[in-house]
């Protein structure tokens, strides 16, 4: 059964929005006639431009109200579920906490050779990556940043002495598939201590995708752009489900 | 000094200082024994010495790491430049390649008159320096006094001809200080990038072409604005001398300059950013440039009201150091942050007693006050309204330099009408409550009274608690932000090299004597 | 009383009360002469009489202008209405359609004991509006207090049934007043619509059955919201002591009672309604009603700096006749407003203080507090940084009643939205901000002082000019807001009666001599 | 020489773009979704909800950025200049200032048996029409309000003992055409009194419009919903243009 909705300004399906932005031209009748019709284009009609500011010398600073024409019919989304929104930081650290009782270990470094650190840091340390605050920050990790160039077997001893629950690699430098030999070196190295189930395996860098760890034996990959809120709550689900917890 | 509103115990204000001289001592007691790789780069590059090789890296690299391979670090690069020139090295540039040869640096010996040879070079280092202090002096007279607090704006495109498009539509819509974010995390490289960058990481990576090139760009619109645009930049992290420089040489008039940020927040080696904080103050401070805390980095996640002892403890350590370093107290631009929750009742008299405190206790530092970000949402109605509140209060305690909120902090790097929104507000509440600072009185025994004296006692209690085993040992224990970091551990600790008896830095010791110039200043 | 801030001198306050009593006096001197066809509409509706007749002309009216041409009215509808009971009408319904007949009303002759025929419906009157002030005092005293000052939205769809909804959502996003803004210049009908109504002109048409509906539904969610909610309607106008006894019918809390405003901004007839604002005040002082009054109107669109005197005087003026109407401290909800142009340089220190004189000259008074109009603009984020400054410095200064400013004010009636905001945004900085006004002190002799002393000054002045010729004289001199009214002209002076020797109004006689009821109150 | 221009956030042509409004539906995952879909059919592609608020029971508001599609070509619209905007108050009693150097007289009544002045009134006097302030405020105008029930004779006599500008009548009652008989009285009076050519006349009511308001001889006509601002920047057009001033 059709359930179209619409805008509730004070009277059902009035349609009122709000809209405001900017267009790259001088304060003028024209601009504002020109922000009218844009709005129009996007469906809304009576746009009353409430403001037209000149905020630079060829940016004008619009906010219009209008009345919105479009409907949207409801049991068209009720059938697939909308995705629920990233959980925050409180919401990790509070579900760490009931799920496991205790701090979640959680090691990390650059492979080998390999010296560069600034994105493995950005995801580790306090200050994190644009705003996006690092695992340091999480009550519910006690993040181990090794630091750079760091061999396979020092990785394999660390696991086992701090009975890491997580293991996260950084390969940057990636000329004649260098990145592939380190971590590679690593999976087999845990493997032969019988330490490779016992964590969870990521692998991180500029020119790694989820893809290319999968395929090299590890839980997951991470590339450019990653935040350290996105890899906090996907450790959650990977270690309660290794571990079997929920 | 206007009289005091809270009542603070001088006696309790002196024994905070006490403590942090303490600490202080203590630190330069250890730092005064090392010398380190971002501040022998510096002296080089003082000296004149830049640009990269074919594999883009900086000249000063090659030749310090060079140096260090051949053991003859610990002496200080300034030696072995002087020597080579003694030694018949045509120029600069000619003595830096020298050190930066292998072979050369290990084969080259200490010349009696190396600090002769070395003299014309570093006066003219140090003339660059003072020529520039003098141009932004005779600038910012040659206008009318500028409103406070000095309206501070953000541009952070990652593309430094981008920014210099942003920056000025900032500077034009009011902002008074125009800072360019840099790369995120850029603190943590131990070198610092070459030439114009137009990609970066959440920002714009600092370099001394971006420098020069925000500059020129600013300067161009002077007139047209009738008042002068500060420039600030970030020096904090492995680099933190070198950019210092660098912002001396292209006339930056502002720089976050604290090395606390760097061990608490980059995890970078304690001894390795205290040894070189030291050295970048002394060149701020010669060149009359204003350096910024960053104490608003505790208030971002921590709860803001439990946070506030340890953000005035930490002001009264970067205080005495940044003094020991040459500093004057007009350009010691201490950190805070407008930061409590504001559903919380009270929250917003907690926030005038911690303002007006910073205002009692440090009368004539620049104080810098941060806008919220850790309860900003998507609701940018609401943060309109908090900045609002954060301005009034800015304005209402006297504070100095706003660094201005995007009503959209939540959501993204600030959209133009975000900044022109920002400003209007900012420059329209400043009007509309000009001297307000000058009306309000607190009741005697009130809240904000009441506050502001528990937060003095608890950052004295803190002071103690630092000052008993020294800075390091406070760091180590997770004293300020419960973040452990032990004095031989974190990025750059490889970096630091113990002076030998033979050490030299002629820039260190003509800043260490030179009086610094008076006039008129930021 | 708390130490006043201002320093406000106390004798000159007592001037100004001393020289509104004259003004007062003077008013009642030449009011209580009179009585007018509102008045004595009055009288019948609380006798009982209601409803309206084949062309929807309310029974009250046909009755009263029958009365009128027989001649009869100077002597009050009371004495016709007993003497039809004495002459043996069946009831009050009979006996008003009696008055109603012009033949009947003409032969209708005065009966000796109309007084003892009339009581039980005088008492039955009476007692309902006592009946509704001990209800309203026991739902107050069954909640915890609420929290000052009190947040009043407006509704203001124009259909009663649209209201409802609106006005359920307001107060549970947590408005505590709530008010229907009449249909617009309803001040100018000399008749209360009847029944509930769908459609209005900018507003909803003040009818005893729409206030009854919208008690009902905001009675309806007071559990729920674990609170009472006030609800608020207009009586000022032709029409001021009906609407007044319809509320106190049907328990409205609130009503704008203010004649000033009717002869100023609707140019109604100064005598009829300064006569009628007599009984309508002694009406909502029984019923335990808190009245508002229209000091907001002289600052939306002349200066709010200049006309601030005016405000003032206005409000003094207004006190002392709503105290000889006898009304309470607690019931004068005097008015004024937050209309200073925002771009003003110092204009928040003079909102604050004349907010503080206010709240210091009368500490009693529930005073109303209203939101920036004139100078909001189609900028809805400076609007809600407006209303945000607007809130806190009802905080500062403790007001008691906030009328929320819309972001929208300039564009439309508040959507659902828009009134979310204003409510989340004023029980916000009301929380953050809660003891604000117990903390503030000003700098003695500092701006805000000697603003609020300048105001006073020029306020006692302007009470000076008015009680020289009295109030009439002033009003026709265009003293308030340049606006020349005589007594002679305007609206209704056609509706005003002079009173016979034997006049006689039993409702006014019974609130004159009855000692107002004690308790919870507003 | 087409010239396409989109909205700028913090890049050429990005679109961005800030929308809010209220759907009438409890907030829910469901309604998050909604919210996005309803935007993207306003042409702005990735939709980020920034705030889903409940604001009552069955109400929940959104705010939205997103990058809008839309382009707008300027030389389309260069041609028709824009309309301006209505003239503030302050602009209109400039105008009169700087044109007359002196108050324009304005007479009104309701004619006749007309009782109805609740609608003249919102024209006139101080408080206006729900905000929009009536003449009294102006100070270019001297309002007088002859109020209700003026014959047409007494009209004719004011109009000539004020040496008035224009006069505004209202007529609400119409049943058989009596408000049209009166209207016509009023300019026969004034005709014969030659009077007319000395004022602007104006009809307004209910039941009035411009068409027949020119029809019986006025100048122009206001029916419901007319506000004061209107009128008044009428007046000063029509009284300039009567009186040759510019
Ligand atoms: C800074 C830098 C250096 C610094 C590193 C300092 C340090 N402490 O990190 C120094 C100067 C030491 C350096 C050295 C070299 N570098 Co380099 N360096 C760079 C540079 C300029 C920036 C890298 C950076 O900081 N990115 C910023 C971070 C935030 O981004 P990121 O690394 O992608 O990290 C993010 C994601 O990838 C992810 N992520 C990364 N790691 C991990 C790990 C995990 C577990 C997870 C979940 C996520 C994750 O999250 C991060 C945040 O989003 C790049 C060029 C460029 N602009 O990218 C070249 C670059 C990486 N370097 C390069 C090279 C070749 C070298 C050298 C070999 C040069 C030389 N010939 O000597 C040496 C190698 C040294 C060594 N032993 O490794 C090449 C690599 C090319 C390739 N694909 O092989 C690059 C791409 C430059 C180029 N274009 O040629 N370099
Ligand atoms: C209030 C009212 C009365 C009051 C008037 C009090 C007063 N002081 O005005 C009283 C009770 C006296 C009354 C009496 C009568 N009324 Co009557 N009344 C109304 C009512 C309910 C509201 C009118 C009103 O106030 N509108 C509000 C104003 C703001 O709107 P407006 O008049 O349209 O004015 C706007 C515009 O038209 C314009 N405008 C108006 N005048 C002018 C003038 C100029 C120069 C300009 C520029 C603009 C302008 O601007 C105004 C603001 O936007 C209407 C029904 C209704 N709901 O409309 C009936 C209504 C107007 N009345 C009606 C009738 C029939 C009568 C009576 C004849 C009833 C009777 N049988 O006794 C009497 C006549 C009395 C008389 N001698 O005229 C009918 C008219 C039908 C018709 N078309 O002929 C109506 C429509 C009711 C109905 N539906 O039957 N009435
Ligand atoms: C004092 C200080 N320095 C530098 C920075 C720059 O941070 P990053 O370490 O990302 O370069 C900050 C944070 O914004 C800071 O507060
Ligand atoms: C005191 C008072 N009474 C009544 C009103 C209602 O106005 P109207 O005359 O349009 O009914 C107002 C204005 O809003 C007012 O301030």
């Amino acid at each position: 059964m059709k359930r179209s909705v619409r805008p509730y300004g004070d009277k059902k399906n009035d349609g009122a929005v709000q809209v405001s932005f900017t267009l790259p031209m001088a304060k003028s009748a024209l601009a504002t006639e020109a922000a009218k019709r844009y709005v129009s284009q996007m469906g809304i009609r009576e746009p009353y431009v409430t403001l037209a500011e000149s905020i630079a010398p060829d940016f004008t600073f619009f906010v219009v109200y209008g009345r919105a024409t479009h409907e949207i019919d409801l049991s068209a989304i009720s059938a697939e579920e909308a995705p629920a929104g990233a959980l925050s930081r409180e919401e990790i650290d509070a579900e760490i906490a009931r799920r496991f009782g205790r701090r979640l270990i959680v090691l990390g470094c650059a492979l080998e050779s390999d010296a560069h650190t600034v994105g493995l840091d950005a995801i580790f340390n306090m200050k994190g990556f644009a705003g996006d605050y690092g695992l340091e920050r999480y009550h519910g990790f006690d993040a181990r940043n090794l630091g750079a160039q760091v061999p396979v077997a020092e990785v394999a001893r660390r696991v086992r002495e701090a009975a890491a629950d997580a293991v996260l690699v950084s390969a940057t430098v990636t000329q004649n598939e260098i990145h592939v030999r380190h971590l590679t070196d690593l999976v087999d190295m845990l493997e032969a201590e019988r330490l490779r189930d016992r964590v969870v395996l990521v692998a991180g860098g500029a020119r790694v995708d989820h893809a290319l760890a999968k395929e090299l034996g590890y839980d997951a990959g991470f590339g450019p752009g990653t935040t350290a809120s996105v890899v906090a709550a996907f450790l959650l689900e990977e270690i309660s489900r290794h571990q079997g917890v929920s | 000094m206007a009289a005091s509103k809270l009542g603070l115990s001088a006696e309790r204000i002196a024994r905070c200082r006490s403590l942090a001289r303490e600490v202080a001592d203590g630190v330069r007691r250890e730092t005064a024994k090392y010398t380190t790789v971002a501040t022998e780069r510096t002296v080089l590059r003082l000296l004149g010495v830049d640009g990269v090789d074919a594999e883009e890296v900086p000249i000063p690299n090659r030749a310090i790491e060079s140096l260090a391979a051949a053991g003859k670090m610990n002496r200080g690069a300034a030696v072995w430049m002087g020597s080579a020139l003694a030694h018949g090295s045509g120029g600069v540039a000619e003595a830096a390649a020298r050190l930066a040869d292998r072979k050369g640096a290990a084969a080259l010996t200490e010349h009696p008159r190396w600090r002769d040879a070395l003299l014309p070079h570093v006066e003219k280092g140090l003339e660059r320096i003072r020529g520039n202090r003098a141009e932004r002096e005779r600038r910012l007279a040659s206008h009318p006094p500028d409103e406070r607090p000095l309206l501070y704006a953000i541009v952070a495109t990652g593309n430094i001809h981008e920014d210099l498009v942003q920056a000025q539509a900032a500077a034009r819509a009011g902002a008074q200080c125009i800072a360019v974010i840099r790369s995120t995390a850029q603190s943590l490289l131990d070198h610092v990038p070459y030439g114009a960058t137009t990609s970066g990481f959440g920002g714009t990576y600092a370099t001394q072409e971006n420098f020069r090139l925000m500059r020129a760009a600013l300067d161009s619109i002077e007139d047209e604005l009738g008042r002068y645009v500060r420039l600030v930049n970030y020096c904090s992290g492995l680099c933190m001398p070198e950019i210092a420089a660098m912002g001396a040489f292209e006339r930056l008039d502002m720089m976050l300059n604290d090395a606390l940020y760097g061990i608490i927040f980059r995890d970078i080696n304690p001894l390795r950013t205290l040894i070189d904080q030291n050295f970048s103050r002394r060149i701020n401070a010669a060149a009359g440039v204003v350096i910024n805390t960053g104490e608003d980095n505790y208030l971002t996640t921590a709860d803001a009201v439990e946070q506030a002892p340890a953000v005035l403890a930490s002001q009264f350590i970067n205080e005495r150091l940044a003094k020991d370093a040459g500093l004057e107290d007009w350009q010691i631009g201490l950190g805070h942050a407008f930061e409590i929750d504001p559903e919380l009742e009270d929250g917003l008299l907690y926030e005038i007693a911690q303002a007006e405190a910073a205002r009692e206790i440090f009368p004539d530092a620049p104080l810098k006050y941060m806008p919220p970000t850790k309860h900003m949402t998507g609701n940018v109605f609401r943060g309109y309204q908090q900045n609002a509140l954060f301005v009034l209060t800015s304005v209402a305690t006297g504070q100095s330099i706003h660094l201005l909120g995007m009503l959209t902090e939540a959501l993204h790097t600030p959209f133009l009408h975000d900044r022109w929104l920002a400003v209007d507000q900012a420059r329209t509440i400043r009007t509309n409550a000009r001297h307000l600072s000058e009306e309000l009185q607190f009741a005697p025994e009130g809240r904000i009274v009441r506050r502001a004296r528990a937060v003095l006692a608890e950052a004295e209690a803190l002071l103690e608690r630092v000052a008993a085993g020294g800075l390091f040992a406070a760091l180590a224990d997770g004293v300020f932000a419960d973040t452990r970091r032990r004095i031989d551990a974190g990025r750059g600790y490889e970096g630091v090299v113990e002076r030998d008896a033979g050490y030299a830095n002629p820039f260190l010791e003509a800043f260490t004597h030179a009086p610094a110039a008076t006039g008129v200043h930021a």
